[in-house]
């Protein structure tokens, strides 16, 4: 089973100013995989996930996402990925659909996308209301929306399912198993760990800024 | 996406933004125009100095205005994480750069239009030349944008920046003030030949700054 | 001759000396001072440089 | 220990080289003979010029040799800061001394000469960029490296229109650069160089120590985040299943 990792980070050390958010991380995805990353808050989950969208520059060890060595080049894998952060990205004077359609247009793809998008996240109705206007939930399915209209390969979420109301949820679940169907690479940082495990993800342990489980060694991948 | 649209898409944005929260218009322009008088004020226009200094008032109404369209427009990026955005939309750098300062362009030439039929009224000016001021407005503009916007997007991700960019972008774009201002008066005297002198510096100004924003911008919006 | 205006040259010479010497006296006891801490923390601490990126 | 001996020995010659400059612009050398004394304050005025152009162009060196990933190293930020730093103050000197000079020649304290005018919007950039610095934090380096180039590529710009204000203001004045000295006599050259000479040696003494300073600052946050990192790693291995 030839393995094509997405994802392949050995040691890594990340500073949040002077601290050492990562210290030794190792964490080795392949593509069409879900990870779940577990983990007590200010483990180093939101910074590994930064990292991985390069936001974070590596202080030392090696990273290497969508075949880009992120110790040299920060940048130009970010085209084929997307994150969805605490933050939505969104502009408050803008509408919820034109700060849509102005995300998918960048990462170069059509009006069309974004509404489609929209509407898989329920966002019809909040189409027209400013980005201000909007409420924790809602601006959590826009920055879901603005995710998915990317058309990602490598798809980033922390905390997806935090301030999402039960249909929410049963919507993002609902995405997150047909993106994995579509091929693409999910690592999500959650502390719902029903949710993740109904998803079927690898549950890696971050704690103290390193990873437990990141590596999955020859023989067990063989056998799963 | 070709390296205009990204352009066009983000100085679209940012000019929609603008259209939606109305700052530039609402507060910016009174500012000029609150500035031309202030200087009326101070000059005691009995003396009918005001007529032989206009340009220079002008173009230091213009100058300070500008400074506060680059705060504006790196405030929209600062809210929501829309920094985090722009990075992770995957455009270049130079085109991001160019956006953002064609749409503080357009801004101030717009606020430059209603100023000098301020400073025709308030100053008691009779307009000629305008076959070189025009350009030379346009030129002086361009390098107020770019050189502000580079320093915005340097100053972006600090804490004191409202103080620092001030500080930071008068010196840079001194050599814009003297020759918007003598190009501005020597049109108005008549002296065309000399005005196109200066309008060429204002010309070598723009492009250098709008090169160096090209360049810089890109790794500025990685740091900030 | 101007004469007289030894007062400038020494107005001129009096505040240069003192700012550049102000400066340099602040550059050399900051550098004893770090000098010391340095010393101090590299025997318990232990003197490690890290690998700077 | 051969590092603070290099730079005791280099102070002490410094030292020596500023004590002869003194000795040969306010005694031995003769006063000018047109602006008498106050030409003595040339030797200070010209190397003080001299070292603010040279000092930011180190800093514009530096920087971009911080810059390029294959040269990039903490010293080169520390020069170019250090070199701002010098730079500023120099220039700061240059148009105290070239205001005190020209009042007793031109009577006000300040004239819009092409050379003082590009100096002051100098002074300021370079402040502007000290001020950067001050603020440091992550990703620093790389931002006030940048800085500095922009800003070393205004120094041509601001120079050619300041020089095209001052000619064309006053075409044919009568405020030709008087305070360009003609120096005819030997021992005034001489000074002159003497002068220019010991200032360079105190530019690069300051940098050394402004250097060093900077460096044991980084190399005590360093220690702080190796220790971080360790204190970080060494509880975890008995990490919780």
């Amino acid at each position: 089973m030839n393995r094509l990792p997405v994802v392949s980070i050995r040691n890594a050390v990340c500073l949040l100013g002077r601290f050492p958010a990562l210290a030794g991380a190792d964490l080795e995805v392949d593509a069409g995989e879900i990870v779940w990353l577990a983990g007590p808050n200010g483990a180093g989950k939101t910074t590994l996930l930064r990292l991985l969208s390069g936001l974070v520059p590596l202080h030392s060890g090696s990273a290497r996402v969508l075949d880009v060595d992120l110790a040299h080049d920060r940048r130009s894998h970010r085209r084929s990925l997307a994150l969805v952060g605490h933050e939505t990205f969104g502009y408050d004077d803008l509408t919820g659909a034109s700060t849509l359609r102005f995300a998918a247009r960048a990462a170069g793809r059509s009006a069309a996308d974004a509404d489609a998008a929209g509407a898989r996240f329920g966002l019809d109705a909040l189409a027209p209301i400013a980005h201000a206007a909007l409420s924790a939930g809602q601006r959590r399915r826009l920055a879901l929306a603005i995710a998915f209209a990317r058309d990602p390969r490598l798809l980033l979420l922390a905390e997806p399912h935090a301030g999402l109301d039960a249909d929410g949820r049963r919507v993002l679940d609902a995405a997150l198993a047909t993106a994995v169907d579509e091929g693409r690479t999910v690592v999500f940082s959650s502390h719902e760990s029903d949710r993740a495990a109904a998803l079927g993800a690898r549950a890696v342990t971050v704690e103290g800024g390193r990873t437990v489980g990141g590596i999955i060694d020859a023989a067990a991948a063989a056998r799963r | 996406m070709s390296f205009a649209s990204e352009a066009v898409l983000i100085a679209a944005k940012d000019l929609r933004i603008e259209a939606r929260s109305r700052v530039a218009t609402a507060q910016i322009l009174p500012f000029g125009g609150i500035v031309l008088l202030l200087f009326a004020f101070a000059l005691d226009p009995r003396r009918n100095v005001l007529p032989t200094v206009a340009p220079g008032l002008f173009w230091i109404a213009v100058l300070l205005s500008s400074l506060l369209a680059v705060s504006r427009s790196f405030a929209i990026e600062a809210d929501h994480g829309a920094r985090d955005g722009l990075r992770l939309a995957g455009l270049d750098g130079g085109a991001i750069f160019l956006g953002k300062a064609a749409a503080v362009a357009v801004e101030l030439l717009a606020l430059e239009v209603i100023l000098l039929v301020g400073v025709v009224g308030l100053y008691d000016v009779e307009v000629h030349g305008l076959v070189v001021i025009v350009p030379a407005a346009i030129l002086a503009t361009v390098g107020l944008a770019a050189a502000g916007t580079v320093y915005g997007v340097l100053a972006a991700g600090l804490r004191v920046r409202e103080t620092l960019v001030p500080l930071l972008v008068l010196p840079a774009v001194a050599p814009v003030l003297l020759a918007a201002t003598r190009a501005f008066e020597l049109a108005l005297g008549e002296e065309l030949a000399d005005a196109w002198r200066w309008t060429s510096l204002l010309g070598v100004f723009a492009v250098v700054s709008s090169m160096v924003g090209v360049v810089a911008f890109g790794p500025l919006l990685e740091e900030s | 001759m101007i004469a007289g205006n030894w007062g400038y040259v020494a107005f001129g010479y009096l505040v240069s000396a003192a700012v550049l010497g102000a400066y340099c006296a602040r550059l050399a006891i900051g550098l004893r001072r770090a000098r010391a801490t340095h010393l101090r923390l590299g025997e318990d601490g232990g003197e490690r440089r890290s690998t700077a990126p | 220990m051969i590092e603070r001996l290099r730079s005791a020995w280099l102070g002490a010659l410094t030292s020596v080289a500023l004590a002869a400059t003194l000795l040969f612009a306010l005694v031995i050398a003769p006063p000018d003979s047109v602006q008498g004394d106050a030409a003595r304050l040339l030797y200070l005025h010209v190397p003080a010029a001299w070292l603010a152009y040279l000092a930011f162009f180190v800093t514009a060196v530096a920087s971009a040799l911080y810059l390029w990933p294959r040269t990039r190293r903490p010293a080169w930020d520390h020069l170019a800061g250090a070199s701002a730093e010098v730079g500023v103050i120099c220039t700061g000197l240059t148009l105290f001394v070239g205001s005190v000079w020209g009042k007793p020649i031109w009577g006000p304290w300040w004239e819009w000469e092409a050379r003082l005018t590009t100096t002051a919007v100098l002074f300021f950039l370079y402040l502007g960029y000290l001020a950067l610095r001050r603020l440091g934090g992550r990703g620093a380096e790389r931002r006030n490296a940048i800085a500095a180039l922009i800003a070393f590529v205004d120094v041509p710009i601001v120079h050619f229109s300041v020089n095209w204000w001052t000619t064309l203001h006053q075409e044919g004045s009568v405020f030709n650069d008087r305070m360009q000295v003609s120096i005819t006599d030997p021992l005034m050259s001489f000074t002159l160089w003497l002068a220019v000479g010991s200032f360079t040696l105190l530019y690069v003494w300051c940098c050394i120590t402004r250097m060093r300073l900077l460096e044991l600052e980084d190399g005590q946050a360093e220690r702080d985040l190796a220790r971080a990192i360790e204190a970080r790693v060494a509880p975890t291995a008995t990490v919780s299943a």
